[in-house]
């Protein structure tokens, strides 16, 4: 059992690390870093699916008649693709956050932010009172 | 190895060295899956999380700062909880999975068959990844390809390229990075040397992905690592005027284009979208020309994606 | 021509995409994308049309037959989601241009609307697909095209609410994946109707008790269900105006019909239901959704972050209808489905008419608003009053239904908790409504002249559409019963 | 012809309203195209006359937003009496109001007229409803359509006035009466009315209790205590509108819904069995008592007359309640009379104002001999409230009266006569003030010489004073309609 399944525990561990870091993390590029980690743990655990002992690589070739499931490859090779487009627009966003607020630390951005709110609503209050 | 990699990441600050690892992470990963018969995959993970996202991470971090800064105690243990939750369903479903390996496990059972044992007739190509891939699940990759398209645009929107004028028109403040790979004069050398080989060898990968590993997005990675490498070395001005952003900008939508036009004209002729088999008289031609397009699109969308991704980032870093 | 519908349904606004792109002119582009969504409009009602007794159109993607290649099914229920996400979109494109003209250069405009037709696109793709793994596609391609959408809102909280939503929605995606992993890894296959004739002889397969585990809490994630709704608030408060419209009328709704999907047909009730108790987790937790909610939506000071926490509650009132698992409950989830994106994409869009004229969404600068821009008003107040569920609109129907399931099931302090939460509604919008006429405008708004015409039309259209389905609802309620007796009659 | 006379019936103040908007550049023709409209109106409902005196319920469905709940129009004896109530009073209140309204120069007229349209279209809808989710749905149409009426001024005190009459109505009507609606949807799976009603054998006496409770305090229109609070609020509001909800619309609609329920939905006998109606009866009674009561402190005219109001509505719930031949009746009757009675009351009040601009009793001493007409109907009116022959109350009071003894409740026979004793007590007064008290000079120095308010004020209120007394002469055609409502199942 424990050869059997051992694959699959590693890659438990690892999407657990990398989800730790993007829910932990308070940086955001960090955060992305642990989304990449997440997402390839997930790939790994699909070609293990896949895979055939004995088989070799889904190319046909003569003489060979045990092959891995190519079906997984075909899901995880459309899979690391949406994942670099996250990864691309994360990082995009990120760098305009840094852009308007001059820090990714989630820790402070979420300051700023609770000042501006406390400023609008006391600003609104304050008018609505006088109306 | 690799757990202890991702370990590494999680207790770093300095985050160059976290993308670094993160690189390394990639391409450890990618060993896996050429160890699991993945090669296609392998060589996917090798080309883009090892090489393109790392550059753009790295294109990010010296825009945005390369520490960061410990968290306070209370904020980490919430996520820990969750994971260590989620870490317990995962085992907890473990238990019941076909062992690792086990030739007669369902999932190679029902759909897989047809795809290993027909699909040379059906569709052709030596290389079923690329028979799935390209027409079984043709659907899949247009998909794919919509969403390299989606996250350009969306860079494109948030940071822009080649709108700003920044690349060519303004004057190019001292950057330190590219002046000192500047000067390096063993680096271009080697540059030099690997550029044209380079080149070539996508354009390889491109056509080639009917027999071995490989196919359009692969060799669209490649192609594009290089331009990023000739960015680094002499600078981003030149290779932006290789490459103008505006123009540029359209390859991706052409791309795009390309691949729907190739599902159109079988729509045309009579058959299903995406149905290469009625575009010549010969199913069999008609599946390897239209594979041999769509695989064409999606290497210019990628491409094209990549490359202005990353003029993107790091034109606002200068 | 006739069996090419479902392809040519997500190729309109998938190709118009990029030759959007391509224009660099935004008027250009929006003539585009207007025209070419209001033939999906058409496609969709076509479509309709053809499955209205029933019928079940399946395309095959590619020529391969299912399970080797993708399908593309077309039923009642795709029809009726399809019709919400093209009709709706195409209302707020129409009034998009006007809207962006505030916000954006002319040159970026077009790069929006190509967002914007494929966040559409997207959508269509998820609701029209047979297949589990094409849903994780397209479900990624509305996502990024989402957050590009909501990141170009002119506050910097913008940006942050998107990149919320980007970790969210990845985290939630990935969840799915895994779950589309484990249900492929036990059958071999990815179909969705194939998935759902084999699942059942593993129903006591940890495997998929787990699956099950991690779609859940994924799709929750996606359509934002308390306690995971976050993120809602704020990507809704700083997505662009006339965005925000949009993205409330479709994004969370076809998420909701990808989990009756999933949840009814390819787990089957009687798993999801019985075996893995999903109502039990739903029930209570739409119920405390829509109270807390609509609370919070009572002390919102800024209009659209009063809609956004109403949004929540009103997605509690479906999540409820599903975990109510009978006939009138099923109905009710999904005519509101179809209702509240109605109402509350005409909602946003009323509010961002009004924002067009005044760039604040603070209610203190919509004060007055009612005298010198009587007609958007006069719409809002129409669809307000549709979303607290007063007869002869659309919100009643499904109100009406909705208790209607919870005494069949005889629940009744479910069905009191329902009317007490119509009576928060009473009071939030009533509270804008009440700003809106009575409250004297500032000074600086004091003379704000009424929309342009391309605003205003869709706004009232939104607006009549709410109350034409308040009395006719064959196409709404009518269908949906067919659909839920369906799904309920699959066990 | 039956089918198109209901639509026409309901569509009529629609068209008219919409053609009123469109004239509304000139005055005059937009308020004659409002006679015309309610004329017009009158007439239909009074061509369904034949059909029903035949015994025939001719019905027609709109629509069906809920499968197997349509839309539904059914015409029925109690409703025909209270659509003839509701257009033949509409025609008076519009002239009353074209004169009120030009008289004290109000602002937004088309609109006030337009609202006013719907708000008849909806009661007609109510009189009509032949399921009660018809009956729902046009009753929340009702109170959407007079609130613009009721805000009508625009200040401070009608925004107040206006809130509290919509939070009431709207609270009471979603929070309580839709869930009663559901529930009896539920319990019986239908909502339709039907003779001798639909709950018979499918509730539990508890459960009827709380259903018939959920009911009554569901209907804020009824304005049973506690939920009264809306109507004194209302004054905030023109006269005309005032006339429009005490008289011609909005109370009636709540005590006929109620009438409705017990009649078609419990059926008399249920509740006679059951004793479903007793905490509304209670409640019914001791608003009755306490409304007059409250009456009696308020030197406001029109706020005297809203409690006066408040408490006379009790009197139909007590009516219906008592669930037996005599009590409905005398419900039935009641709602007509004192729509007559009432109205006339709120003429007089309007007239008094735009004469004057007198709104306190106490300033109203001797007033009688300078606006004669205004206060003898004044005087004939506040009979017909309090129920002295020959007035039209009289009837209604005396069938209560008879109801009352039939069941039994001997309290409630104290009660109606101590209310009535207390009527007398708070509305002869304002007349007899105004005619045998001389007016204080030193008051008002300076003033115009007051004279009786303008034509179209005057005429409308000698018509329902008249109207008043011809009601009690035929009664007894009254009787023959009300007698055709079937009470008890019909043989199957």
């Amino acid at each position: 059992m424990v050869t059997g399944l051992f694959n699959y525990w590693i890659v438990v561990i690892l999407m657990m690390a990398g989800l730790y870091i993007v829910m932990s993390s308070g940086h955001l590029v960090k955060k992305i870093i642990g989304l990449n980690i997440f997402q390839t743990s997930v790939f790994i655990f699909f070609i293990s699916m896949g895979k055939v002992s004995g088989g070799t690589a889904p190319i046909l070739k003569d003489g060979i008649s045990v092959f891995s499931n190519p079906l997984p490859h075909v899901l995880i090779l459309t899979a690391i693709v949406v994942g670099v487009a996250t990864t691309a627009l994360g990082l995009a966003i990120s760098v305009r956050i840094y852009e308007a607020y001059g820090t990714v630390e989630e820790d402070e951005i979420s300051d700023m932010d609770k000042e501006n709110r406390q400023r609008e609503t006391s600003v609104s209050t304050v008018v609505l009172d006088k109306q | 190895m690799i757990v202890a990699t991702v370990f590494i990441i999680v207790k770093l600050d300095r985050l160059m060295t976290a993308v670094m690892m993160m690189g390394f992470f990639s391409l450890l990963s990618s060993c896996i899956f050429m160890i699991l018969d993945a090669v296609d995959v392998a060589f996917t993970e090798a080309a883009v999380g090892a090489g393109a996202s790392t550059i753009f991470f790295l294109a990010a971090l010296a825009i945005v700062g390369r520490t960061s800064k410990k968290r306070k105690k209370e904020k980490t243990l919430m996520p820990l909880a969750v994971v260590i939750c989620t870490g317990v369903v995962l085992i907890y479903a473990t238990f019941d999975m076909p062992y690792f390996g086990t030739a007669d496990a369902p999932i190679h059972q029902h759909v897989a068959p047809r795809y290993l044992q027909e699909s040379g007739d059906e569709v052709g190509p030596p290389n079923m990844v690329t028979s799935v891939l390209a027409s079984y699940r043709g659907y899949d990759t247009f998909g794919e390809a919509g969403v390299v398209f989606t996250a350009f645009i969306g860079v494109l929107l948030l940071l822009g390229a080649g709108t700003r004028k920044s690349g060519l028109e303004r004057p190019v403040p001292p950057n330190v990075k590219v002046e000192s790979m500047r000067q390096k004069i063993v680096l271009r050398e080697v540059a030099d040397l690997l550029i044209a080989p380079v080149l070539i060898f996508s354009l390889y990968v491109q056509w080639h992905g009917d027999y071995g590993p490989g196919g359009g997005f692969q060799a669209g990675v490649i192609f594009a690592s290089v331009i990023v490498l000739y960015a680094l070395i002499y600078g981003i001005v030149p290779a932006q005027q290789l490459f103008p952003p505006r123009k540029l900008a359209y390859f991706p939508a052409l791309g795009l284009l390309l691949y729907a036009a190739v599902g159109i004209a079988s729509m045309a002729m009579g058959g299903n979208f995406l149905d290469y088999g009625v575009l010549m008289p010969d199913p069999h031609d008609g599946q390897h020309y239209g594979i041999l397009i769509i695989e064409l699109g999606i290497g210019i969308t990628v491409a094209a994606v990549m490359i202005n991704i990353f003029f993107s980032l790091s034109e606002r870093s200068l | 021509m006739i069996e090419q519908l479902p392809a040519i349904q997500l190729l309109l606004t998938l190709l118009a995409a990029p030759i959007c792109s391509m224009l660099r002119n935004g008027d250009q582009s929006w003539r585009l994308a207007t025209l070419v969504s209001w033939a999906s409009v058409a496609v969709a009602g076509a479509l309709l049309h053809q499955v209205w007794d029933g019928n079940e159109i399946s395309y095959h993607m590619g020529g391969w037959p299912p399970p080797w290649g993708i399908e593309v099914v077309v039923d009642e229920l795709t029809a009726i989601v399809l019709l919400l996400v093209t009709l709706f979109g195409a209302l707020v494109m129409t009034a998009l241009r006007e809207s962006l003209s505030t916000i954006m250069r002319h040159q970026r405009q077009s790069l929006y609307y190509t967002s914007f037709l494929l966040c559409m696109a997207s959508l269509i793709g998820i609701t029209l697909t047979g297949d589990a793994f094409n849903v994780f596609v397209f479900l990624e391609i509305s996502s990024l095209a989402t957050y590009t959408l909501i990141a170009r809102g002119r506050d910097r909280r913008a940006l942050t609410a998107a990149f919320r939503y980007l970790i969210m929605g990845t985290i939630g995606a990935t969840f799915i994946l895994i779950a589309i992993g484990f249900m492929y890894m036990l059958t071999g296959t990815l179909n969705m109707a194939d998935l759902a004739e084999r699942l059942p002889e593993h129903r006591d397969s940890r495997v998929l008790h787990a699956s099950f585990a991690f779609f859940t809490v994924g799709i929750a994630l996606k359509i934002a269900l308390f306690p995971l709704h976050y993120w809602l608030p704020n990507a809704y408060t700083y997505a662009p105006k006339a965005t925000t419209a949009f993205l409330a009328a479709t994004a969370t709704k076809v998420s909701l019909y990808v989990m009756i999907r999933f949840v009814f047909d390819v787990y089957g009730v009687e798993f999801s239901f019985q075996q893995m108790q999903l109502g039990t987790l739903l029930v209570p937790l739409s119920l405390a959704g829509i109270l807390i909610a609509s609370l919070t939506a009572i002390f919102q000071s800024d209009a659209k972050r009063l809609l956004a926490w109403s949004s929540v509650a009103q997605l509690g009132y479906m999540s409820l209808g599903i975990g109510l698992l009978n006939l009138n409950g099923l109905t009710a989830s999904i005519t509101h489905m179809f209702n509240h994106a109605m109402m509350k994409a005409g909602l946003f869009l009323a509010l961002a008419t009004m924002i067009y004229r005044v760039q604040s969404s603070q209610l203190t600068s919509l004060a007055g608003i009612g005298r010198t821009m009587p007609l958007t008003t006069g719409a809002f107040t129409v669809l307000g009053i549709g979303l607290i569920g007063v007869p002869f609109t659309a919100g009643f129907i499904s109100k009406w239904y909705l208790i209607t399931g919870a005494l069949d099931k005889g629940w009744l302090p479910v069905a009191v908790l329902l009317i007490a939460s119509s009576l928060m509604a009473i009071v939030y919008i009533g509270k804008m409504i009440d700003v809106m006429y009575f409250k004297p405008a500032p000074e600086e708004f004091s003379n704000v002249r009424e929309a342009p015409m391309s605003m205003l039309i869709p706004c009232w259209i939104f607006a009549l559409l709410t109350l034409y389905f308040g009395l006719d609802t064959r196409i709404t309620a009518g269908l949906a019963g067919r659909v839920a007796a369906n799904l309920l009659g699959a066990s | 012809m039956n089918h198109t006379l209901i639509y026409a019936s309901f569509l009529t103040p629609l068209i008219g309203g919409a053609l009123l908007v469109l004239l509304r550049k000139n005055e005059n023709i937009r308020d004659a195209v409002s006679i015309i409209t309610a004329t017009i109106l009158f007439g239909i409902v009074l061509c369904l006359y034949p059909t029903i005196l035949a015994g025939n319920t001719p019905s027609v469905t709109l629509a069906e937003p809920i499968q197997g709940l349509g839309l539904t129009f059914t015409v029925e004896p109690l409703g025909l009496l209270f659509a003839t109530v509701a257009s033949g009073l509409w025609i008076l209140t519009t002239i009353y109001a074209i004169g009120y309204m030009r008289g004290a120069n109000e602002p937004n007229q088309s609109r006030f007229f337009l609202c006013f349209a719907i708000s008849i279209a909806a009661a007609i809808g109510i009189a009509f409803a032949g399921n009660l989710l018809t009956l729902f749905v046009f009753y929340e149409m009702l109170t959407l359509a007079t609130y613009p009426l009721v805000t009508h001024k625009g200040n401070e005190d009608a925004r107040r006035g206006g809130k509290l009459y919509l939070g009431i109505l709207m609270c009471t009507s979603i929070g309580l009466l839709l869930f009663a609606v559901l529930w009896t949807f539920q319990l019986t799976g239908t909502l339709d009315f039907r003779a001798g009603g639909i709950l018979q054998g499918n509730v539990s006496p508890t459960v009827a209790l709380i259903l018939m409770t959920l009911f009554a305090f569901g209907t804020g229109k009824a304005a049973l205590m506690p939920f009264h609070r809306w109507l004194p609020a209302a004054m905030v509001a023109p006269t005309p509108v005032s006339a429009l909800l005490h008289a011609v619309a909005v109370v009636k609609a709540g005590v006929f819904t109620i009438l409705k329920v017990v009649i078609y939905i419990f059926g008399i006998d249920l509740v006679a069995e059951t004793g479903a109606g007793n905490i509304a009866l209670w409640v019914a009674t001791f608003t009755l008592v306490a409304a007059s009561i409250i009456a009696l402190t308020k030197d406001n005219l029109k706020a005297r007359l809203a409690y006066s109001t408040v408490g006379q509505l009790s009197y139909v719930v007590v009516g219906a309640m008592l669930a037996n031949a005599a009590g409905i009746v005398g419900a039935a009757m009641q709602i007509a009379t004192h729509a007559m009675g009432k109205i006339t009351l709120f003429f007089c009040a309007g007239a008094i104002y735009v004469a004057t601009k007198k709104t306190e009793i106490s300033d109203m001493r001797g007033l009688g001999y300078k606006m004669p007409f205004t206060f003898g109907a004044f005087f004939i009116g506040a009979f017909s409230i309090i129920g002295l022959p020959p007035m039209a109350g009289s009837w209604a009071k005396w069938h209560l009266m008879m109801g009352s003894i039939d069941a039994s409740q001997w309290v409630i026979v104290a009660a109606l006569l101590l209310s009535s004793l207390l009527n007398i007590a708070y509305l002869i007064p304002v007349a007899a003030r105004a005619f045998y008290m001389s007016p204080e000079q030193a008051v008002n120095p300076g003033r115009t010489v007051i004279e009786e308010a303008p034509l179209f004020c005057v005429v409308p209120l000698c018509l329902t004073a008249a109207g008043c007394i011809l009601l009690f002469i035929f009664g007894d055609a009254l009787d023959h309609l009300i007698g055709l409502i079937p009470l008890t199942r019909a043989a199957p």
